[in-house]
């Protein structure tokens, strides 16, 4: 029993860390309808440069600013190059482009910052903690509270600016949003430079958990199964739904796997959300269109 | 009509260019002279961090031999580089662009550097007569040369990797018999890779009475809670780690969580590298890995190679912190084989460039004894090493490796061998049960009779 | 290939369509494109253009065909496209390797109709969703099978390494396992395929697969079948993907295990319908060309012209870089795909007034599906 | 066409409808005749669409059910309605828009092919026949239309009258024994709306199709239809010919005054 609570509270706090990857594609999807593959790339160019800024000498709150004003160029940059110009294309589309921006990041990324693997230490203690014959690891708990933190800014921030009203409008109904004068691209400027923040904090957090390096961009096929779960449209959702895939992840592995033999937490969870589907066609948070012909 | 004319008018103007460029580039002519010796190398995306090492250490290497040593035998070595991103496609691409040779000269060996590359390359080397050479991957069926003629699985493959470390568990207990009653568990990428040692291990358990414990991690391996955990749970005596890329300094990170010693965890080959236990940062000291290639930069070649290669700015490594890591050690250690193995052909064939079939031939006789590692600079850095028709991985030891935070050292006594007297039998049943499959019929071994 | 040469494929294919002479005179262009293909090529070519460039280029095309039919003509937007060639190829080997008697052709095609029943069931959850959720509930299928075909030895014959490896390739006593057998193999399935779906695009059911994909609500009103039409995409879709998985597998690389049909797979199949043109048969075929030799271009481009002066490792994440630049640049220049670019190129080169009426369905379109 | 053939063809009894708990349909009971033109009217919002949609299954009623036919029904799949011969053209443009006329409108038969995959796949001689054959029914009604100009032309090119047209041809190539038709000539101009009038009157007449139509415009309403429900609010507040309904005072106070 207490093996089993240990599990389940890995799982969720493992959760949270897929969650915060998951808020930077509901950020995006949300203001531009996009769905940024490249949200990986963006983690790692964002650790990256971190932590080749730390290598540097710089100190850590400087280093994190000169790579968050990076993050709003590349923003800028990809507003300006990719996003303005594919305006009214579909969907598919647009998403393949981000796939395509994914290489050129990547690859800058290497080119300017080499492809060794870095160590990233913010410092945080990672003994384990014990509570009774439960486990804790104290790493995840500070990781966990981290991101909850940034999921109440971000809820804040975009419940109570004006910018964040603007993008409740866009997400509703852009033809509607654009006539009484958002200004829709200087909106998704601010957008991307808020997921390049987020990617900035997944990519420190998660950066110290595996070390900076490419992998970084795989943390993205956790995150799309948070995605469909808790709906593309929905912060609040990508919190539920990273709790749910952690927890589920942690007890298939050890219940699920052992019976079929081997590991299953790279399907188990799309096979979970899939179900999640089927009975919420538009995931827990999302909201479903009513049809009109 | 302007917009594609003008679009047309483009392409083929790039085109120009390229075929121009082509063209004018001097076909070198007393390339036919030197022997070409193409790398299909791995400088990008997720596995850059390993396969920048590996091919600065054969590229340096190389380098010295041309330049130290006038070539072998005075033939020069060349050769052009093909990205393959580690991936198949782009690997055979290379293959197939290289293969005919260059400018008159033959390819004498290939290394494909990976093991899904060396699979679908399997069949078309033996079509092409050009040996491949995989090190420490690939099928280790392929040990039987009268099967696989043209793979060579040389110096350490994945059954003898198992065998070395439970060899090793067992110098740390006392003996073979102390294995008896341990609880050894294997943490393995879930790949055919990774699935690769379970047979030997499975031998291995009932011959020495160990519990053998698997426990998969799906790929990439960024999170292994519920691995560790189960560990954890379980409380094994060693944890055999065969990971690959971002799964190692995980593993190692959250074995510290779950409060398991990092000192009782062995890593495989391809979980030993400073690129494997650099990220896991301090939690790291004390972890163990078993390889061929053992890091050091106190080897004589690696003395010689600074002097001459890396100090004089010739060096193909950008980040000098590399040089002599266990990434860097075994790139020199593949050309070290594949320079030995062209040597070992010349002298039947003559100081000339070989091609694939002698390169065959030469690697099939190639005997690395003590003394000749010593000649070489080797000794210590390569095992002693025969390969025949029938033995076309002729080593089977490794050494094992503690990470002491910032660098490696050496922790084994010497040489660790793997039982390969014990393993063979089946591994050549295996091959047999191949041939059948695949309708070949084993070629004689002159040997034998 | 223009996209009018594949309404010419479609009439060739068509009896009694082609005695129109204009049908006919459409069709030589394509004739003469098959004949180079079928004669001249193998007399000409090299192991090197067989085995790294046509074969491979062909396959991908074919992979495309199939995501095509699914995505480009009946709208439903699928990441399965690798475990479908997975199932393809793991189904194909298992046939040649225990029913021994069953001969190549056929052991193909059935592994193909496999294929495209675990296209159906991957499918289902499109009666339900739609849109990129539907796209990501297919990753499931993704991950799941590729995860079968890995962990149980039973698919790969119990291989230490659950790779799958060719057998011998012969049809009717002629042996194909030469580059020339590979290539001519590979191309006679893509150009019998390439008819066959020629033909069905232009069919009831491709009518209908249309139907559902520009207005899936009015078509079930005015009587279109709608669910039977998108677990029919799904199962022809995996059923020629299928065929490309075990071409892949065979005539290709010869060694597979299930990574080479992982989720990269997938993403690059599709690539290849979006660059090369969704809803139309001949973009398969220029994204495939784009998306499979345009590395290959680069990366000999850059090393004669940089080889040697410039780090190989640098010049490897430029070509990387150049290569997601040209794709965006690429879907900002022509989003309806670089087939409706070469059909607006190939009416121009012709006489105004012979370039045939609008006929049918075309693309030139912006290929919106969601 | 059945046994019931002497009943109504369409008969609603008490059906309520509602989105997110407002009420668009309440209660709601009336009878189509067979062979009669229908006009259904009332303010936007009233629920006319709603309805249609509930008739032909892409809504389904809380309460109360339909007869069709002589079968009563709660809900209904629009395939089925399909096949049962209930025809249907769209407010907002629903055409298959990167189709050309001729094959938006053979999609309209698609419900009378027999035929099945292999056959179309492999061009067998059962496929080449029904296609002719469905080409021809289909030539029929896009000339009886006058879109003969149009029918090889991409249909998301064409004009919006165009389209209405080329909507109706679809709906109608298909001979539905019901037709329901939603605003059929909204964004016209006179001679159009004249002209549609036209054909939704031979559809009645030559094709024997009974009609359920919505249409704002009063007159067209009045000169074109047997029969008039007025709908205000999800509640039906007038029933008859369109000279009773004219002079219904509730209809009046209801909407037709703020018309007027």
């Amino acid at each position: 029993m207490a093996f089993l609570i240990e599990t389940l509270i890995g799982g969720l706090l493992s959760g949270v860390m897929y969650a915060l990857v998951a808020i930077g594609f509901v950020l995006i999807y949300k203001a531009s309808g996009v769905f940024n593959f490249a949200q990986g790339a963006m983690v790692l160019c964002a650790a990256l440069t971190f932590v080749t800024l730390r290598d540097q000498g710089l100190a850590f709150w400087f280093a994190a600013l000169v790579t968050l004003a990076i993050m709003v160029v590349l923003a800028i940059a990809v507003e300006r190059v990719v996003l303005r110009p594919l305006m009214n294309q579909s969907q598919i589309t647009l998403f393949m482009a981000t796939l395509g921006l994914s290489f050129v990041i990547e690859g800058m990324s290497q080119l300017v910052m080499g492809a060794s693997v870095h160590e990233l230490d913010l410092g945080i203690v990672d003994t384990p903690v014990e509570v009774g014959p439960i486990l804790v690891s104290q790493f995840d708990l500070v990781a966990a509270a981290a991101a909850g933190i940034l999921v109440l800014a971000l809820s804040v921030f975009f419940n109570v600016t004006r910018i964040g009203i603007s993008l409740r409008a866009i997400a509703d109904d852009p033809q509607a949003a654009l006539s009484i004068g958002i200004r829709l691209q200087r909106l998704w400027r601010i957008v991307w430079g808020v997921a390049g923040f987020v990617a900035l904090v997944a990519g420190l957090l998660w950066g110290s958990r595996q070390g900076v390096q490419f992998s970084l961009t795989f943390v993205v096929l956790k995150a799309l199964p948070v995605l469909i779960i808790g709906g593309f449209t929905s912060i609040a959702g990508a919190i539920v739904g990273g709790l749910i895939v952690g927890a589920a992840d942690a007890l298939a592995e050890i219940y699920v796997g052992p019976l079929l033999g081997g590991s299953v937490s790279t399907w188990f969870v799309y096979v979970l959300a899939v179900a999640f589907l089927l009975i919420r066609p538009a995931g827990l948070f999302g909201e479903r269109a009513i049809e009109r012909v | 009509m302007n917009i594609l004319r003008q679009r047309i008018r483009r392409a083929a103007a790039l085109f120009a260019v390229a075929a121009g460029v082509g063209a004018a580039l001097p076909a070198a002519a007393d390339d036919a002279k030197q022997q070409y010796f193409p790398l299909a190398t791995f400088r990008v995306g997720a596995y850059a961090s390993s396969g920048i090492p590996v091919w600065a250490g054969t590229i340096d290497y190389l380098r010295y031999i041309n330049e130290v040593e006038g070539g072998i035998n005075g033939v020069k070595l060349f050769w052009d580089e093909c990205e393959t991103e580690w991936a198949v496609e782009k690997g055979v691409e290379c293959y197939e662009r290289v293969k005919g040779g260059k400018n008159g000269s033959p390819v004498p060996i290939f290394l494909p550097h990976g093991d899904p590359i060396t699979k679908a390359l399997t069949e078309k080397s033996v079509a092409d007569k050009i040996p491949l050479v995989t090190i420490a991957h690939g099928r280790t069926e392929a040990i039987d040369g009268r099967v696989f003629p043209y793979s060579f699985p040389a110096v350490f493959t994945f059954w003898s990797e198992a065998s070395s470390a439970i060899n090793f568990i067992a110098e740390r207990a006392g003996g073979k018999d102390k294995l008896k009653g341990l609880k050894i568990a294997t943490v393995y990428h879930d790949s055919p890779y990774g699935k690769e040692t379970q047979t030997p291990l499975a031998l291995l358990a009932k011959t020495y009475g160990f519990e053998d414990i698997q426990i998969p991690v799906p790929h990439p391996g960024n999170d292994q809670s519920a691995q560790w955990a189960r560990i954890r749970q379980l409380k094994p005596d060693w944890v055999f780690l065969r990971g690959w890329g971002v799964m190692t300094p995980v593993a190692i990170k959250t074995a510290a969580k779950v409060g398991f010693p990092v000192d009782r965890i062995i890593g495989g080959v391809w979980s030993g590298s400073e690129e494997d236990v650099r990220p896991a940062g301090k939690v790291g000291k004390g972890y163990l890995a078993i390889t061929p290639f053992p890091a050091g930069a106190d080897f004589e070649i690696l003395k010689k190679i600074k002097e001459h290669i890396v100090d004089k700015g010739k060096s193909d490594l950008k980040d000098l912190k590399s040089f002599g890591s266990v990434y860097y050690n075994s790139g020199v250690n593949e050309a070290i084989i594949a320079v030995e193995a062209i040597r070992t052909a010349q002298k039947k064939f003559g100081a000339r460039p070989i091609n694939g079939e002698e390169g065959q031939w030469g690697l099939e006789n190639l005997n690395l004894d003590d003394a000749r590692l010593k000649e070489i600079g080797a000794y210590g850095l390569q095992q002693p090493l025969k390969l025949s028709v029938r033995d076309h991985e002729g080593g089977g030891a490794g050494k094992v490796l503690q990470w002491d935070g910032e660098a490696w050292a050496i922790v084994s006594d010497g040489w660790v061998k793997s039982d390969r007297e014990l393993l063979l039998p089946l591994i050549y049943e295996r091959a047999a049960a191949y041939a059948k499959e695949k309708r070949i019929t084993p070629r004689p071994d002159p040997t034998s009779n | 290939m223009s996209s009018a040469e594949t309404e010419a494929a479609a009439d060739f294919v068509a009896p009694g369509a082609a005695r129109d002479w204009r049908g006919l005179r459409r069709a030589l262009p394509l004739g003469l494109l098959l004949a180079v293909a079928f004669v001249i090529v193998p007399l000409a070519g090299t192991d090197y253009w067989f085995n790294a460039i046509l074969i491979p280029f062909l396959i991908m095309a074919l992979a495309g065909l199939g995501l095509n039919l699914l995505m480009g003509y009946a709208g439903q937007a699928s990441l399965g496209t690798g475990a479908f060639m997975a199932t393809g190829a793991y189904a194909t080997y298992n046939l040649l390797l225990r029913l021994p008697d069953i001969p190549l052709p056929i052991s193909l095609v059935l592994g193909g109709l496999i294929a495209g029943a675990v296209g159906v069931v991957v499918g289902l959850p499109s009666l339900r969703i739609k849109g990129f959720y539907l796209l990501a509930s297919t990753l499931a299928a993704q991950f799941l099978l590729e995860w079968i075909f890995n962990q149980y030895g039973w698919f790969s014959n119990y291989s230490t390494s659950s790779s799958i490896s060719a057998p011998k390739l012969a049809i009717l006593g002629q042996d194909l396992s030469s580059p020339v057998g590979r290539y001519l193999m590979t191309l006679t399935a893509v150009v019998a395929i390439a008819a066959v779906a020629a033909r069905l695009v232009k069919s009831q059911t491709g009518r209908a697969w249309s139907a559902v994909r520009d207005m899936d609500t009015a078509a079930a009103v005015i009587g279109v079948p709608v669910a039977r039409s998108k677990l029919s995409a799904f199962f022809v879709g995996a059923a020629v993907c299928g065929v490309a998985g075990a071409l892949w597998a065979f005539a290709y690389l010869g060694t597979v295990d299930a990574r080479s049909f992982g989720l990269d797979r997938s993403f690059q199949v599709m690539f290849i319908i979006i660059v090369g043109g969704m809803g139309s048969i001949a973009g398969n075929f220029i994204g495939s060309a784009f998306i499979v030799l345009l590395p290959i271009l680069l990366s000999q481009v850059s090393d004669r012209l940089f080889g040697g002066t410039v780090d190989a490792g640098q010049l490897a994440n430029l070509q990387r870089i150049a290569f997601g630049a040209l794709i965006i640049w690429f879907l900002i220049k022509e989003p309806a795909g670089l087939a409706a670019l070469a059909e607006r190129g190939w009416r121009r080169l012709r006489p105004s007034g012979t370039a045939g009426p609008e006929r049918g369905s075309r693309p030139g379109n912006t290929g919106k599906i969601f | 066409m059945s046994a019931s053939s002497a009943g109504p063809i369409l008969e609603l009894r008490d059906v309520s409808l509602s989105f997110k708990g407002v009420k668009a349909l309440n209660a709601l009971s009336f009878a189509v005749a067979r062979g009669e033109i229908c006009a259904l009217i009332g303010p936007n919002g009233a629920g006319k669409s709603s309805l249609l949609n509930i008739i032909n299954g892409v809504y389904r009623a809380d309460e109360g059910e339909v007869v069709f036919d002589g079968a009563p029904f709660r809900r209904i799949r629009p395939l089925e309605a399909a096949r049962r011969g209930i025809g249907r053209t769209f407010q907002h443009n629903a055409l298959f828009k990167r189709l050309s006329v001729i094959d938006n409108v053979l999609a309209g038969l698609t419900r009378h092919s027999r035929t099945t995959l292999v056959e179309h796949a492999f061009g067998l001689p059962r496929d080449l026949a029904e296609s002719r054959a469905l080409r021809a029914r289909a030539e029929d009604i896009i000339e009886h239309l006058e879109l003969t100009p149009h029918r090889g032309t991409v249909v998301s090119t064409l004009p919006y009258g165009v389209q209405k047209r080329v909507d109706l041809a679809r709906a109608l190539v298909g001979r539905p024994s019901l037709l329901l038709l939603d605003e059929p000539m909204a964004g016209m101009n006179q001679d159009e709306k004249r002209q549609m009038s036209r054909f939704v009157t031979e559809a009645n007449a030559v094709l024997g199709a009974t009609v359920v139509l919505i249409e704002h415009d009063i007159g067209v309403v009045m000169d074109l239809s047997h029969h008039v429900v007025v709908l205000d609010y999800g509640r039906k507040v007038g029933d008859g010919t369109p000279r009773q309904v004219r002079n219904d005072p509730d209809v009046i106070a209801a909407y037709l005054g703020t018309v007027h």
